[in-house]
C-alpha cells in the first residue's frame, strides 16, 4: 500500500505511540483487503463503549486506555489515547442508563457508564448513542470520505446521502479517528458504487411496512451487490427510506443502492448502472411481497403478545408523533410491555412536545442509548415480541430465542393495546 | 498420502495448521457467533450449534452487521477465534474481522476452497506464502492406521500440488 | 388554478372551516403566483410563534385559534384550529425561555410561551425550534415536495438534499399544514431547478470562512438566480455547507444552486445547466474573497468588542466541540458576552458531552430556539458585535444599529477572550 | 390632462389609488420594513427611512427572509400597509405578501413600471382588469393650479393611454 509522507511520518512514531498503533492497524488493514492508499476523513461514527462483558472486566482491569488501545485499535500495549483527530460520534450502544432498572442494569453499571462518557467525550467523541446519528446533526455531505460503523447507518449515508463509507468496525473506526484515514477502497471508489443489479418494482410501494418488505426482499435476492430499483412511483420520506435500507443490510449485506431521482447519485436507471447491463434482473410484485413477509414472520405463533418494540432504526420525532396519535387515550395491556426507541437529543424534543407524556400515560416507555437487540435485553419472561421494523424481526428470533411479528405500526400499537397480534398483510 | 495445494493472497500473515470447518453459508458476527465459545448461532446456518474454535474456518465471507470485528476480535481475546481462515469473497468486514482475529488468512485461491476443502481435511494455511495445503480426511484416515500424518505434513511441505 | 376533486370538497368545506379557510388562502396565493395547480405535501417547517409584539397582544386578546387564523392562513374569522395533516415542525422561535434573564424577559413571557407551546404541540406541530430542523430529524428525501419557511433551511434542503421547496412563509406553511397542499410553482418544476449562472471558483475554498465568503459573494451576483459552482476542490462538511447556503441567501436571495459532484442533483456542469449556456459567468478569486470580507466588515470600526455570537445558522454539535476545543480553560473577557446558538435538541448533547460545561465555566452561555437577529435582542449596551457567520454579519447591523465584525471561529473566541477584535483575512 | 395606462395581470384583487412610491431595489421584509410605521428601515436603502403606507408602492419584487409576508401582514394589521401594491418580478414572497397585505396588486406590466412610474406620481391600480393608470405628477402640479386633479380623475377613466 502506497502512503503519502504525512502517513509515513505517523507510522515511524512522529505523532506518538497511539497515533502509531493507528497507522499500523490501517496498514495491515488496507493491505489485508488489498487498497492501493489511504483516503483522508474526518467523519467517522464509532463504537467505543464497552458493548460486552468481556470488554467491562477489560476495562474494569486495566482502564479506558487499555480498552481503546486493545479494542479500537488492535493494540495489546495499553497507549495513552490522545485528543481524536476527526469529527468522531459514538453510535448506539448497549445501556440506557435512564431506564436502568428496566433494562435490568444496576447503579453500578450506570457509575461506569457514566465514567466511560467521560472518558469518551474527554477524547472529543460525541456521544450520540444512535444508530442514526444523520438524525441528530452528522448528515454527511454528498461525496464526502467518512468512516461509519452500523449497517443502517451506511447503507443511508451512501445511497441517501451520497457520501462514502464502506461498512467499517470498531478497530478501524478507532484508528480512523486517530489518524483521520481509512482505507481508500471499495464504496470509496466510483466504479464500486454502480448497481450491479436492476430490481423491477411493481408493487405500488408507498406505506412503511410496504418499504420494510421491499427492502427485505432487496437484500435476500441482492446479496451485498448494488441494486438500482425501478418503478418507484412515490418517494418515501425520511423514515420510510432509512426502513428501506437497515432492512435490505439485514437480510443481506446491501451497503449502496439507487433510486433513480430519489438517492443522491443517479437520474436514471442508466446512469445508476454506468450504462451497462444489469448482471441480475428481479422483480417485487404481490408474490415478493407476500414471500418477504412470511420470511419476516416465519418465528411467530402465539398470538399472545408480551413486548413491542418500536423504534428500529431509532425513531425520529415524526415517527414518535405517528405513534402518540395511534396511542393518546389508550392503555398498554397489563401482560404487555411496549418500548419506543429514539436518539437521546430527540427524546428532549419528545418530552418538550409532550410525547414522552403520553406514552408514560399510556404505559410505554422512551427510551434512547440502546435498543433490545443490541443490548440483548426484553422485558422478563419475554416469549413473544412485535415489532414495525424488519430489522429488529430479522435479529431478535436468532439472537434472542423468541417469537417475533412484524407488522405495520398499527398492528403494533394494537398489540400493545389488546396483548394480541391481529396484524396481518393487507 | 498426496495433498492438495493451492495458491492465493495472504490477508493475514502467519501459518497454522488445524482441522478444517467449512461451510457454504456467509457468517454474521453480531448475531451470528458466540464470541466466548466460538459457536456459529444463527438460525438455519448450516453450522449452527459448531464451534471454529482451534479449526481452520474455511467460509464465503462475511455478513451482516459491522460488529463482525469485535466478534472476532473477542473471540481471539478468550482463545475461541479459528486456528487460521480461508474465505473468498473479500469485504471490509472480513478483512478487519481476520486482521484482529490474528489467525493466518488467505483469499483469492486459485481453485475455490469450497469445492476443494470438507470439514476434517487437515489444513494447512502458510499466509505468508499465500499457501494452502489439505490433506483430505479420507487420507488422514488411511495414515493414521500407518503413520502420524502430522508429522509426515512437515517432510512433504515442498511437494508439489497434486492438482 | 385547476383543483383536484379533493381540493375541491376542502373547498367546499367538507373537512370544516378551518381546512376551506386554508384551501382558500392557497387558491388566492396560487392564483397570485400563476400557478397551474397545487402538489402534495407531507412535509411542513413553519413558523406558528408569537414572533411579534402585535401577535402576542393578538392571541392574548383572542385566543390561540385567532392567532393561528390570522397569521397563517389570513382568516380574519377565528376558526377552529384542528390536528394539521402533514409532518410539521415549528423552525426559529423569538425566544430562549431557559436563558430568559439574559435575553431580557419576564416570568410572565415565560409563562405565556408555555402555554403556546402547548397548543402548538397539541395540534400537532413538533417543536423543533429551529432554523435546522435537517439537524434534528427532519432531512427530506431528494424529489420530496416540502413547504419550508427559512431562507438557509430551504437554500439548504433544496440545493445540498434535492428536496422541492420554495420558500414559503407563515401563511402559506399554515394551510399547507391543514391541506397537505402547496402551489406547484418555482422550485417545485425541474425546469426552474436547473442553474442559470456559472460561478468559477478560482480561490481555493476550504475553511469555514471561505465557505462564508464564497456564498455572500454568489449572492450579491446572481441575486435569485440558479448558480453551478465549478472549480470546488475540497468536498465541504455539512456546516461549511450549511454556512455557504446561509451566506448566498442573506446577500442574494439564492434558493437553489449546484456543485457538480456534491449538491443533490447535478454530477457535472453540463448537468446543472441542463445542457444551456449560462445566462452570466463570474469568477470568485483573490479580489472577490477579500471585497467579500470588506463587505461584510463594512460596518464595524470598533475593536473593543462587546459581544460575540455564534451559531449561525445554529450550531450542530462537531461546531459545538470546535468552540469548546478553543474555549477550553480560558475565560471571556469580563466586558465581552458569548452567546452559541444550537438547536435545543443537540443542546441535550452538548449538556451530555459536558460541552455546556465547559462554556458555562469560561463564561459563556449555550442557547437555544432563538437567535440574536430573530429575536431581536443583544446583551444590554452593545455597540460591536463580533461572529463567525456571514448571515447574522449581514443582518445584524441592519437590524439591530450595531458595529458587527465578521471573521474566523478562531478570530472570535480570540476576540471572547480578550474583549479586543484582532482578525483579519489570512 | 393626459393619463399612462399599463395593462398587467392580477396578483391580488380589487381596485385603489394613491401617490407612488417607486424603488428600483428590492425589497426585504424581515430586516427591511418596520411594519408598524411602513418604513424602509435597510442600511443603503433607496428608500431607508420613507414610509409605504398609503402608497401605491412600485418595486421590483421581493428579496430576503421568509418573514417577508408575515412583515407586509402585520403593516396590514396596523393600517401601515401600501394602499396598492405594482412589482416585476415574481417570487413566492411577492405572491403571500401582497394577498396577505389585502393592497390591490398586478405585475406583469406591458412596460416596465419602474420606467413609467416616479414617486410623487398618482396611480390608480384596478387589479381586477389588471390596470393601471399614472398620472404624472407634473401634470398633478399643472392641474392643481387649475382643477382638482383627483376630481378630474373619474371623468378621464376611459381616456386612451398617452404612450
Ligand atoms: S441498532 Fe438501530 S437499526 Fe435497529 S437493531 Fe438496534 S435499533
Ligand atoms: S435564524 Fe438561524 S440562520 Fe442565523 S440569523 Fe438566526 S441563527
Amino acid at each position: 500500500m502506497k502512503l503519502s509522507d504525512e502517513e509515513k511520518y505517523m507510522l515511524d512514531g512522529r505523532d506518538g505511540r497511539a497515533v502509531q498503533k493507528a497507522m499500523d492497524l490501517l496498514v495491515r488493514y488496507g493491505e489485508a483487503l488489498g487498497a492501493e492508499k489511504l483516503v483522508e476523513t474526518s467523519n467517522v461514527s464509532t463504537t467505543v463503549v464497552a458493548s460486552s462483558g468481556l470488554m467491562r472486566e477489560y476495562a474494569a482491569k486495566y482502564g479506558f486506555d487499555a480498552l481503546f488501545s486493545e479494542f479500537n485499535l488492535d493494540s495489546q500495549e495499553a497507549v495513552e489515547i490522545p485528543m481524536v483527530k476527526t469529527h468522531s460520534c459514538q453510535l448506539i450502544t448497549g445501556f440506557d442508563a435512564a431506564h436502568w432498572e428496566q433494562l435490568g442494569g444496576t447503579p453500578e453499571r450506570v457509575q461506569s457508564i457514566k465514567e466511560h462518557e467521560a472518558y469518551n467525550a474527554g477524547i472529543g467523541i460525541q456521544l450520540m448513542s444512535t444508530c442514526a446519528p444523520y438524525q441528530v446533526g452528522n448528515i454527511p455531505v454528498k461525496g464526502e470520505h467518512c468512516a461509519w460503523m452500523e449497517s443502517s447507518a451506511v447503507i443511508y449515508i451512501n445511497s441517501v446521502l451520497g457520501a462514502r463509507t464502506n461498512c467499517e468496525g470498531r478497530e478501524s473506526t478507532g484508528a480512523a479517528m486517530l489518524t483521520g484515514r481509512i482505507p481508500y477502497w471499495g464504496y470509496h471508489i466510483d466504479e464500486n458504487r454502480l448497481a450491479t443489479d436492476l430490481v423491477e418494482v411493481e408493487w405500488e410501494v408507498e406505506s412503511m411496512t410496504d418499504w420494510g418488505l421491499l427492502g427485505y426482499y432487496v437484500g435476500e435476492v441482492v446479496g451485498d451487490r448494488v441494486p438500482v430499483l425501478s418503478g418507484v412511483r412515490h418517494v418515501p420520506n425520511s423514515y420510510r427510506i432509512k426502513h428501506f435500507g437497515a432492512s435490505a443490510a439485514s437480510s443481506g449485506g446491501v451497503e449502496m443502492y439507487h433510486i433513480p431521482k430519489i438517492t443522491a447519485e443517479a437520474q436514471s436507471i442508466e446512469d445508476a448502472l454506468g450504462k451497462r447491463k444489469p448482471q441480475y434482473t428481479f422483480k417485487f410484485g404481490k408474490a415478493e411481497r407476500q414471500k418477504a413477509y412470511d420470511r419476516l414472520n416465519v418465528s411467530a405463533k402465539d398470538t399472545n403478545v408480551d413486548f413491542i418494540m418500536l423504534g428500529c432504526p431509532h425513531a425520529s420525532i415524526e415517527q414518535i408523533w405517528e405513534i402518540c396519535k395511534l396511542l393518546k387515550g389508550k392503555r398498554v395491556n397489563s401482560g404487555t410491555q411496549l418500548w419506543i426507541f429514539t436518539p437521546r437529543a430527540i427524546r428532549e424534543l419528545a418530552d418538550r412536545n409532550g410525547y414522552t407524556q403520553i406514552i408514560t400515560e399510556a404505559g410505554g416507555f422512551l427510551m434512547s442509548d440502546t435498543c433490545p437487540a443490541l443490548g440483548q435485553v426484553l422485558p422478563p419472561g419475554t416469549k413473544v415480541v412485535a415489532t414495525d421494523s424488519a430489522k429488529q424481526a430479522h435479529y431478535l428470533p436468532a439472537i434472542m430465542g423468541i417469537q417475533c411479528w412484524f407488522g405495520s405500526l398499527k398492528d403494533c400499537i394494537d398489540a400493545a393495546v389488546t396483548g394480541k397480534w391481529s396484524g396481518g398483510l393487507r | 498420502m498426496t495433498k492438495i495445494v493451492l495458491h492465493g493472497r495472504k490477508v493475514v500473515g502467519g501459518c497454522a495448521e488445524g482441522e478444517a470447518l467449512v461451510t457454504r453459508d456467509t457468517i454474521s458476527g453480531w448475531g451470528g457467533i458466540n464470541p466466548m465459545t466460538g459457536t456459529i448461532i444463527e438460525l438455519q446456518h448450516e453450522l449452527q450449534g459448531q464451534s471454529f474454535k482451534d479449526k481452520v474456518l474455511v467460509f464465503p465471507g462475511a455478513k451482516g452487521s459491522s460488529g463482525w470485528s469485535a466478534y472476532f476480535h473477542m473471540a481471539r481475546m478468550v482463545g475461541a477465534a479459528p486456528k487460521a481462515m480461508i474465505f473468498n469473497i473479500m469485504t471490509t468486514k472480513a478483512a478487519l474481522g481476520t486482521v484482529v482475529s490474528h489467525a493466518p488468512t488467505v483469499t483469492d485461491l486459485d481453485q475455490d476452497p469450497l469445492d476443494m476443502i470438507e470439514t476434517g481435511d487437515w489444513v494447512k494455511v502458510d499466509a505468508d506464502n499465500g499457501i494452502v495445503e489439505i490433506t483430505k480426511k479420507k487420507d488422514i484416515q488411511r495414515d493414521e492406521t500407518t503413520t502420524d500424518s502430522r508429522l509426515g505434513a512437515a517432510e512433504q511441505r515442498s511437494e508439489a500440488a497434486s492438482v
